[in-house]
Parts: structure tokens; sequence; C-alpha cells
């Protein structure tokens, strides 16, 4: 491939990628930011793509964007209405914010220093092959490792789901208590206004 | 035969003709090599990639009509009725006489919808439903990107049509849609497990993760994958008729319970895109068995003679003929039935077969078993093992209201409340009838 | 073939329990309506009624009264037993409900609430079921869209039919006397006379 | 600080479902007035945790047409095709209903072939009532109309003797008070008998696609299940309560139009779920046909109409007559004042009663249950609603 289709795929799917990445600072609606993130992931796949390692790019979409991103959406759907949006009160937001800096600075410092010496070779043909022996052969107790160390994670939050009665009490009166806090408005009563009995009707 | 080895010599010699329609290939090939002698090699790439797509664009959407048609036929004739027979010869027009309708109509949006995200399913599903066309090998050099990990693209691009479904389902703001939604990836996320397992057996077992790879093992073996592993044939038949929403499992669609499911609200050609898409990946995925279960393009030598894309069109017309009659047959199972259909009996047994497959290969492979001999053996054991794995299933699984047979008896005499049905309940004769129980 | 349960012999397995809960009049059993309950159970569990089955419940209005009819079954014996209770007061007729003795009652005295207006002491969900809250009236009493000058809903006679064989007056319809037992409406309860002199009943 | 009104609405449904004990908001699904699976409008309202349904309360009258007031000025006659209206899926048996109520008032004599036409009918009409019950019901189970269409070619039959017999389909007017209206036409018997050749092999097909359906099984038995107890308690009737195992049957225990004449079975379930009510059906549509081959075979001749005058004004009084209808007990509760119209006029609707143990049934099943509940009942909204 000449480099005039090189470039245009990278930069489109560049743009693809931190297009959506912006986006999802951007959007308050949470499954927005899901959809954008999706997108970004996209983006991701298709860069690998333009590096010849095809079996990473059908990975990344399977897994990121068949999977993790549907797990999210799972996730925010089990969460309560109130505190699936993106906060209007953000209290972490400064120490947030320069965590995410100081990450970025350090890994475009990494990016570059690094001397990425260009590889003119043919790219490999079997990749899944290779990558599966090399997992298997060369690097099998990392591999077992992570297995296990997932299944407890598996595990883990499956127990810390299971939310018993105290925790749920727990919680709803740390939400009363913020709801009681908020002294803008008074409380809005939800409860359905009970039926009118309509005896009264009529003649 | 002399007159058969003339007929050979004469295919032989047009073969990657340009004309030599049993490879459409070699039209797209000249094409692309005439634009490759003056223009830029990113050009021929592009071209190339283009007049695939053009080329299946325009085989499914005409194709798609007409299945709509054959669907509705077919069913007519399980529900004896005549089906569409009035628009153009034999109805044949009525697709396209309900194509025109759904463009005609209003399209609505409901006020409360996230309108962003409610416009852009009907086109995005579109997408996977076209990609996964990209990777179905229509001959041995016939398909548009013969990728070595056409498997695994296949399943990449499949799981991505459920967040377009939760899109759709989350973004109408309507319960019967968002229920059908959560239906949908719940039941996609579940039935991608058994379809994977089922998968892998084949590519264990073939030792390859390219599409058209398993079909020439087929061909070189002599033998299609759904006698070797029947019970993976099923578990992906029935995993890919959940994917597809067909009954017996289409809950999140279930007519009968949220009406239409994630696409309640769409109206006019929304729902058609919709409708079509849907109706195309059941094609696809009729497709897709035929290729990986019974040969593909390739039928005991016959695709020396008759265009390969031919032996695969009929191969997915009987898949898909199975779709169909499955659908017209069936009830509906219930959600939680699905699920743990799912996970109790698919998954543990596709993962079974992904075992026996494991250990055959090892065999074939490690102890240079001679295949001629070893296959039929294995093919015979593999059969046997499925039919004792779904007894089995039937009789473990079964829940305890089933296992009671269900009897009507006749009253006689006996009329009169309690004190009467107790009389008749205690009768020791043969009820009238019993059906069900163990 | 159901056979018609003797009033009398209900009216006495009622009596052993509730005395003077119950009475005969012309071979119908009518019931006490303070004792309704209490009287319509011991008819269900008593052995020999055994009526277990509320076939159906309605309501009349007879204008000077409501009444409400109740058609008890019984499966295993296979009689039927019609039993009345009366209300007199059109203001606000109440009755106790029977859903706690049959839980099939739960719906049809949602029904005569609807139409008729009388209110079920005890129902535990006493809505208005076909029409919606707030319609004006209660359609099945015949005072129901009286227009002024008692031009009234009904048919006086067939067509073609002489003078003489107009609506029958109110008061005609055929009235069993009350229950003893029955609470009196205060005051006169004025009824609209053919005439059309006076004032209208409610 | 300052929340939308939104999140604080939400927050306070958080907290209530967190405090209400299984930290889940329930959310309130409207099934109906106008969804594929009501069969008519007919509204239902479950409240869902998760898929599971937590109460059900139905909300009805969107066909209300007061027909109870409407009567009350039409004279006994002129009431007759508002019986067809009630359950419009039978309305020979509300037909019939009516006219034993209005001729126990009047005191009329009917004569012997009028009876056996009218048994005819009745048995007619509960064959073509039960396919459609039964075709809809699996249909509410999710399967795609096929075993519907079936059943409906059988009731297509049913409907067309109905034609040429009284010119009407649906809403027949064929019952008058003291017979029928017409006599039987030349062409019904070959008609009937045609049928009644063909009918055991069609029923044989039904069941041999439905009854070892597992799926069928899977999903019908052991749902919506109520106990005979409680089934006579909630005065359910019909094919309801007969799938409970109470041998109720109101053709046997009060025998009308000479029922007591011809030979056949009550067919009586066990566990009182929704498939028993299916096979109870399946068997009964049998037992309609032996009795139908009975009637065909001992029809008497004679006048089909009795003698009653059309401007008939009965004594003052009441009556309460009831059929065995494809649904349950229909009754009809006449009071008469003398006068040219009733004075009350009453249907006791089996649709509405059976549903009184709608909620009881679907609670703490799936919403696909609840469906399926529902479809087993066998409503006809018309009926409830009248």
């Amino acid at each position: 491939m000449s480099d005039f289709g090189f470039h245009l795929a990278f930069w489109s799917l560049a743009a693809m990628t931190l297009g959506g990445a912006s986006m999802i600072m951007i959007s308050r609606n949470l499954i927005h930011a899901v959809i954008w993130l999706v997108m970004s992931m996209l983006g991701v796949a298709g860069l690998y793509l333009t590096l010849s390692a095809d079996f990473i790019a059908v990975v990344q979409v399977l897994i990121y964007v068949g999977a993790i991103s549907v797990l999210m959406l799972f996730a925010i759907m089990l969460t309560p209405r109130a505190e699936r949006d993106n906060s209007q009160n953000m209290k972490t937001g400064g120490p947030a914010a320069l965590v995410v800096i100081l990450v970025m600075i350090s890994t475009l410092w990494v990016a570059i220093d690094t001397d990425w010496g260009a590889v003119r070779e043919a790219a490999l043909t079997e990749q899944a092959r290779l990558i599966g022996e090399s997992l298997i052969k060369h690097y099998i107790l990392p591999f077992e490792i992570g297995a296990v160390l997932l299944t407890a994670a598996l595990v883990g939050a499956i127990a810390l789901a299971r939310q018993d009665d105290e925790d749920a009490a727990v919680h709803a009166s740390s939400l009363q208590a913020e709801l009681e806090g908020d002294a803008s408005v008074d409380p809005v009563d939800v409860v359905d206004p009970p039926i009118p009995s309509d005896g009264e009707a009529g003649s | 035969m002399t007159d058969f080895a003339g007929l050979t010599s004469v295919l032989g010699s047009t073969l990657g003709a340009w004309y030599d329609f049993r490879d459409l290939n070699n039209l797209q090939r000249l094409i692309t090599e005439w634009i490759a002698d003056w223009g830029p090699d990113w050009l021929a790439s592009i071209i190339a990639g283009v007049l695939g797509t053009l080329g299946i664009l325009g085989v499914i959407g005409p194709t798609l009509l007409i299945l709509i048609w054959v669907e509705r036929k077919v069913i007519a004739r399980f529900q004896q009725r005549y089906g569409p027979n009035r628009v153009g010869p034999k109805g044949l027009l009525q697709p396209v006489a309900d194509a025109v309708k759904l463009i005609l109509k209003e399209q609505l949006a409901p006020r409360a919808a996230d309108k962003l995200i409610f416009f852009l399913p009907p086109v995005l599903i579109f997408v996977p439903g076209v990609l996964i066309w990209g990777v179905l090998p229509f001959g041995p050099r016939m398909s548009v990107a013969d990728l070595n990990v056409g498997v695994l693209f296949l399943l990449a691009v499949s799981g991505t049509t459920v967040l377009v479904i939760f899109m759709a389902g989350w973004s109408s703001n309507n319960k019967y849609a968002l229920f059908g939604a959560m239906r949908a990836v719940a039941m996609s996320i579940s039935y991608e497990v058994p379809m994977v397992l089922a998968l892998l057996t084949l590519v264990v077992f073939s030792g390859t993760m390219s599409i058209n790879g398993i079909v020439e093992w087929q061909q070189q073996e002599d033998v299609i994958f759904i006698l070797l592993f029947p019970l993976s044939a099923i578990a992906f038949f029935f995993a890919a008729s959940a994917e597809l929403n067909r009954t017996p499992a289409d809950i999140s669609e279930a007519e009968s319970e949220i009406v239409a499911g994630y696409h309640t609200e769409y109206s006019g050609m929304r729902f058609g895109l919709f409708y079509a898409v849907e109706l195309g990946n059941t094609l696809v995925v009729s497709a897709f068995i035929a290729t990986f279960f019974l040969g593909g393009w390739w039928l005991w030598g016959l695709d020396q003679w008759v265009p390969s894309w031919i032996i695969l069109l009929a191969k997915t017309g009987a898949v898909y003929f199975l779709l169909i009659w499955t659908r017209g047959t069936l009830p509906r199972l219930r959600v939680d039935q699905l699920m743990s259909f799912c996970w109790k009996a698919l998954v543990p047994a596709t993962l079974l077969f992904v075992v026996v497959a494991f250990v055959e290969r090892t065999l074939l492979i490690s102890e240079g078993w001679d295949t001629t001999v070893a296959l039929p053996i294995m093919a015979v054991f593999n059969i046997a093992l499925t039919l004792g794995a779904i007894m089995l299933f039937a009789r473990v699984s079964r829940p305890a209201a089933l296992r009671r047979p269900a009897r009507i008896r006749m009253a006689g005499t006996e009329i009169g409340g309690l004190r009467a049905a107790r009389q008749v309940a205690s009768r020791t004769e043969e009820p009238q009838f019993q059906v069900g129980g163990d | 073939m159901t056979s018609s349960y003797d009033a009398t012999a209900a009216m006495e397995i009622v009596n052993a329990s509730a005395p003077g809960a119950a009475c005969v009049d012309d071979g119908v059993l009518f019931l006490d309506p303070e004792r309704l309950v209490e009287a319509v159970r011991t008819l269900r569990d008593a052995e020999a009624s055994d009526l277990v089955f509320l076939s159906n419940l309605t309501a009349v209005d007879h204008e000077l009264h409501f009444e409400l009819v109740y058609h008890l079954q019984s499966l295993d014996h296979n009689h039927i037993l019609q039993v009345k209770a009366r209300v007199a007061d059109r203001e606000d007729p109440s009755l106790p409900s029977l859903t706690g003795v049959y839980h099939g009652a739960h719906l049809q005295e949602r029904e005569v609430y609807d139409l008729f207006g009388i209110r079920f002491e005890g129902h535990p969900d006493l809505r208005r079921m076909f029409l919606w809250d707030g319609f004006p009236g209660y359609p099945l009493r015949k005072d129901f869209l009286q227009m002024p000058g008692q031009v009234r809903a009904g048919l006086p006679g067939f067509p073609h039919e002489s003078e003489e064989n107009a609506w029958p007056v109110p008061g005609s319809v055929p009235q069993r006397p009350m229950h003893p037992n029955d609470p009196q409406p205060e005051g006169e309860l004025v009824v609209a006379e053919p005439d059309g002199e006076s004032e209208e009943s409610s | 600080m300052t929340m939308s009104d939104d999140t604080r609405l939400a927050m306070q449904g958080t907290i209530e479902a967190l405090t209400s004990g299984d930290g889940s908001e329930p959310v309130v699904v409207n099934l109906g007035p106008q969804h594929p699976s009501t069969h008519g409008v007919f509204r239902l309202k479950v409240t869902l945790d998760g898929e599971i349904v937590q109460d059900a309360e139905m909300r009805i009258g969107y066909l209300h047409r007061s027909m109870e007031k409407l009567a009350e000025e039409r004279t006994y006659t002129q009431n007759i095709p508002f019986t067809d209206r009630i359950d419009y899926l039978a309305a020979m048996s509300n037909n019939l209903a009516y006219c034993l109520a209005a001729e126990e008032l009047l005191g009329v004599e009917v004569p012997p072939r009028a009876n056996a036409i009218r048994v005819m009918f009745a048995e007619l009409q509960r064959v073509a009532s039960h396919a459609m019950a039964n075709g809809t019901f699996i249909n509410d189970c999710g399967a795609w109309h096929t075993p519907l269409f079936h059943m409906f070619r059988d009731r297509e039959r049913v409907l067309d003797m109905f034609e040429m017999t009284c010119g009407a389909r649906l809403t027949t007017n064929y019952m008058r008070i003291g017979g029928v209206a017409f006599d039987l036409p030349d062409e019904l018997l070959p008609t009937l008998e045609q049928f009644l050749a063909d009918m055991p092999e069609n029923i044989a097909n039904y069941e041999a696609l439905l009854l070892e359906n597992e799926i069928l099984h899977a999903r019908a038995r052991g749902i919506g299940v109520i106990s005979p107890e409680m089934a006579i308690n909630s005065s359910l009737s019909g094919p309801v309560l007969r799938a409970t195992g109470v041998p109720w049957d109101l053709r046997k225990a009060n025998p009308y139009c000479g029922y007591e004449d011809y030979e056949f079975d009550v067919p009586v379930g066990e566990q009182g779920d929704c498939f028993d009510r299916f096979l109870v059906r399946m068997a009964e549509v049998k037992e309609s046909l032996k009795i139908l081959r009975q009637v065909v075979d001992t029809l008497p001749d004679g006048p089909w109409l009795a003698d009653v005058p059309l401007h008939a004004r009965p004594d003052p009084g009441e009556s309460y007559a009831r059929v065995e209808s494809p649904r349950g007990e229909l009754g009809f509760y006449l009071v008469s004042d003398g006068g040219p119209a009733p004075y009350r006029f009453h249907c006791r609707p089996p649709s509405l009663i059976n549903l009184t143990a709608l909620k009881e049934m679907s609670i703490g099943g799936t919403l696909a249950d609840a469906i399926v509940t529902l479809g087993s009942i066998d409503i006809v909204v018309g009926e409830i609603d009248r």
C-alpha cells in the first residue's frame, strides 16, 4: 500500500479515535458517552489494521465493542437513575484532572522518547497461531495467573453485587442526607397521589 | 467417459477467463489488473473493495425482496393459506409494493426520544449486516476479503449488532423497546458463548481460522462437519436463530408480550430497514451454517461443473427453509428458559465437543491415524455422543412441573364441586388422555 | 337438574346462628343487610346448604329501594338459592361487601357500585370499573337522565298500541315488604308521579 | 449546589427502592388497551420487577355499551340482537341463554325440533369458539400463527354453516323466544355431515402438533395455577374451573334444551394450569362433536318456533337462566314489571368473572406468563364490558 492510502487511513482513524474520546468527556449523558467510547475503540481497531495486526484488530472489536461496551451499558442500566448521569457537582474533578494530565504527559514522553524503528519486513501472516503458541509455550505462567486473577475478580464481583439489606439501608440514608442537604427546593414527593375515591362523584 | 474428459478440457481451458462464471472473481480481477496497469495500487485495491461491496449489495438487495416473498409463501403453505398473490405474477411484486408503502409512510419519532441515538440505529444496523458478507467464501477464491482470522471477524462483527439494538431500544424511551433491548442484549451475550464454542470445535479440528480454510479442509477430507460434530451444528443453529430473534427465541421482539421489542417506535422505512436487515442476517447466517457445517461451495466434485456460488446458494436455501420451518411451527420460549437452556445445556455440550475435537485432532496429528479410516469412526462416535448428550439433557434438566404428565379425566356421572372433584381424581382407571411426563 | 334450595330451610340455618337475620317472603329469602356477611358465611359453610359458589350478584333499582340479588349455588348438592337484601337509602346506599366470603364477588360488586352507586363496605378495591372516575350519575338507576316533565328512559308501550298500555306507574312495580330489620329511610321518599306535578325523587 | 428536578425525583425513587428491600425499582408496564395479546380493548397494568410480575391490575370499560340500560327500553324480542354483541365469539350461546330466561318469564314451551336445533348450534358455536380460544392461546405462547390458522379453518366452516342458516356469521340473531328463527336449510345437514367426518382427522393433526410440544409444555405447564377451592370461591366457571378438576358443567348439572338426552362426558383437568385449560378445551371439542353426531341422528320433525306473541308482556316476576357457554356459566337475570320491556336485564358474564383470579394467577410469574395466563382464560371484551 502506498503512502497516500496509508496516510489517509491513519489520519481519519486517528481523528475518529480522538474525536470519540473527547466526546466522552463532553457528553453529560453516560449512555452517549459509551456510544462515543465505542466509536473511539473502533478507531483504535482500525489503527491496528493499518499496522497489519488484523488479529489484534478483530479481537479489539470482538472484546471491546462487542463485549466490554455492552457490559458497561448493563452496569449503567443497573445503576439507579440518580447516579447514572455525569454529576453536575463534581467533588473529585480537580484531583482527577491532575492525575489524567500526569498520565498523559508521561505517555507522551514515552512516545516521543522512544526510537520507533520502522520494520521493513512483510507483516506476519499467521499471527493468531504465533500469539497462541507463545501464550501457551513461553508465557504459560503469566497467562495462567491472569486467568486465575480474572476468575477471582469474577467471584469478587458477584460477592460485591449481592448487596444485602444493611448496605442498602446505609446507601439509602446517605442518599437521603444528600437530598436533604440540597436545600434549594423542598423535597419532591414522588409517591403517587392516592387515587381519589369517587364515591362522591355523580348524583 | 471420453466426452466427459473432453468437456473437462474445454472447461479447463476457460479457467480464469473473465467469462468463466464459475468464479465471478475473475471479472473483478480483470478490472483491477487493468487499473493497476496505469493507476496507483491503492486505487486498485479500493476499486476491488468497492466492486466486491457493490456486487454483494447488488445481490442481496433483490435477494431480500425475493426472500420476503418466499418466506411469506412458505409460511402461508404451513398455515393453509395462499399468501401474497395479488401484486404482480404470483404476488412476486408484493415486497416491492410493501417497500414503496414503507418509504412513503411518515417517519415518526417520540418526542421524548434521544433524537441522535434514535436516528442512527436503522442505518448503523446495516453495517455489520453487510460487513459479514465480506468474508463469506462463494468459491475457492471468491470472497471480498479472505481473512486468515475470518471466524473471529465474523464473531466480532456480528457481536456489534447488539450494541445497535440497544441504542434503538434505549433511545426510543419506550418501556416495550427497553425491555426488548435488554432482552436482546442479555440473550445475545449469552448465546455468543455457545456460538463461539461451536465454531471453536471446527477451528480446533481443522486447524485454521480462515473460513475458506475450513471449507477447503472439508473438501480435502471429503467430509462435512455436520457429520463430524452434529451437536456443534445443532448448537450453532439454535444460537444463530436466537441471535436472529427468530421463533422459538424471538423474545426480544416477542409480539404477544412486548409488541415489537426494540423497534416498537420505528415507523416507515426505518422499520423497513430493521426488517430488511433481519431478513438479510437470516440469509447470511444460513449461508454461514452451510459453509461451516455443510461444506460451503463444495459438494463432492460437483463444484467442478456447477458454479460454486450456486452450490452455496442451494445449501443456503435449504438451511433457510429449515429456519422458516422452525419459525412456522414452534412457540416461543420464555426469557429465563432461553437463558437456562443456553447456560445449562448448550454451553456444557459445546464445551464437551471442544474437548472431543481437541482429543480427536491430537489422535489424527500426533498418532498419525489414517483419516480415511479414522474420520468415519469418529463421526459415528460423535453422533452417538450427541444423541446421548441430548437424551441426558432431556432427562436431567426437565423442570419439575413437566415431569408429571398432564391428565384429562372424564367426569362421567360425577358432577359437582370439590367432593366430586376428589372422586374423579381418585379414580384408578386410565385418564382420557395423558401427555408429557417422563 | 339444579333444584331450588328451600328458602325456609335456609332461613332456619341462618337464624340458628344469627337470630332474626333472615326472613322469607313469598318464597324468597331476605337477609338483613347489617348481618349479610355473617348470614351468607353461615349458608356457605353449613353442610346442608353448602352454597359455595356465588353464581351471580346484581342489583335492581325498585325506585323506593335497591334490591341486591345474590344467586348462591351449591355444586355438590346441585341446588341454587336466590338471596335478596334491600337498601332504602338512595343518597348514599351502602351494604357490607361479600368479598370476604366469596372472592368472586370482587368484580361483580365493583360493577354494581359503578352502575348503581351502591357502596360495599369492606370491599378492598371499590372503584368505578366501566365508567371513568367522575362520571356523573349511575346509569342503571331508574332516575338516571330523568328529564323535566317526567320524561324518562324506558318503553311505555309497544308501537301503535293504545294509551292504556302506557308505562306502568312507578310504585306499581311489585314491591315486597321491606325486612323489619332494614334501616328505614329517613323522612318521606317522594316518588315521581306520572302526572308530572311532584318533585323528582332524588 | 442545585439538583435538577429529574435528579431529585430519581433519587427519591432510588431511596424508595433501596428501603423496600430488594434494591430495584419496579417498572409499570401497560399492556393494552391496544396490544397484540389482549384480545380486544382490554388493559392490564402490570408492575414488574425485572421480568417478574409484582402486581397486575386490569382496567376495563373501553367497550362499555351500557347494554343493560339499553335493554330496558326494548321489547323482549328486540333485545335478542343485543345478546349477539355481548359475546361476539359465541353469539349462539348468548342468544340461547337470553331466550331461555325470557321463556322462563313468559312460560313458553319450546318445540322439540327447536330444542335440537338449539343444541346443534350451541355446540357448533362451542367448537368455533374453542378453536379461536386455543389458537390464540398458542399464539400468546409465541407461535407464529400456524396453529391459529389451522383452527380458523374449522371455525370458518362452522361460520359458513351459520351463514347458510341465518345469513350472518358472527352476530347471528338466530334464536327466538320459543324456538329458532328459521328452519334448517336443505344444504346444512350434508355440510354438517362432512364437517363431522373431517373433524376427527383435524383434531388428530392438532394433537400431533401441539400435545407433545416440549416448548408448549415449558410455557404452559405450572403457569397460572389456581386451586379448585380458590377457583370455586372466585366464581370461576367453564374450562377454567374444570381445569382445576372440578367437574361442573351446566349441561350436565342443569340440563336445558334436552341436553340430558345426549351422551357426552365432561373432561376435567388436574393441576389447574394453563396447559390443563388448553387440554380441557381440546377435549371439549371432541365431546361437542359427539353431541352433534347424536343431534344429527335424532333430529325430530315438527315446528321450530312456538307460537309466542311478538308483543309479549310477561307477568311481573323474575327469571335467572344459565347456560354453559364456551367461556363458562353465562346467565341472564330478567325482572319484569308487566311492561313490554324488561324492568331489569342483567347478564352474568363468565369472561368478566373468570378474570377475578387473574391477579392471583399472574403474580410471581414473568410477564410472558401473565400473557399466557390471560390467553388461557379466554376472554371476550364485549362480554366483559357489555
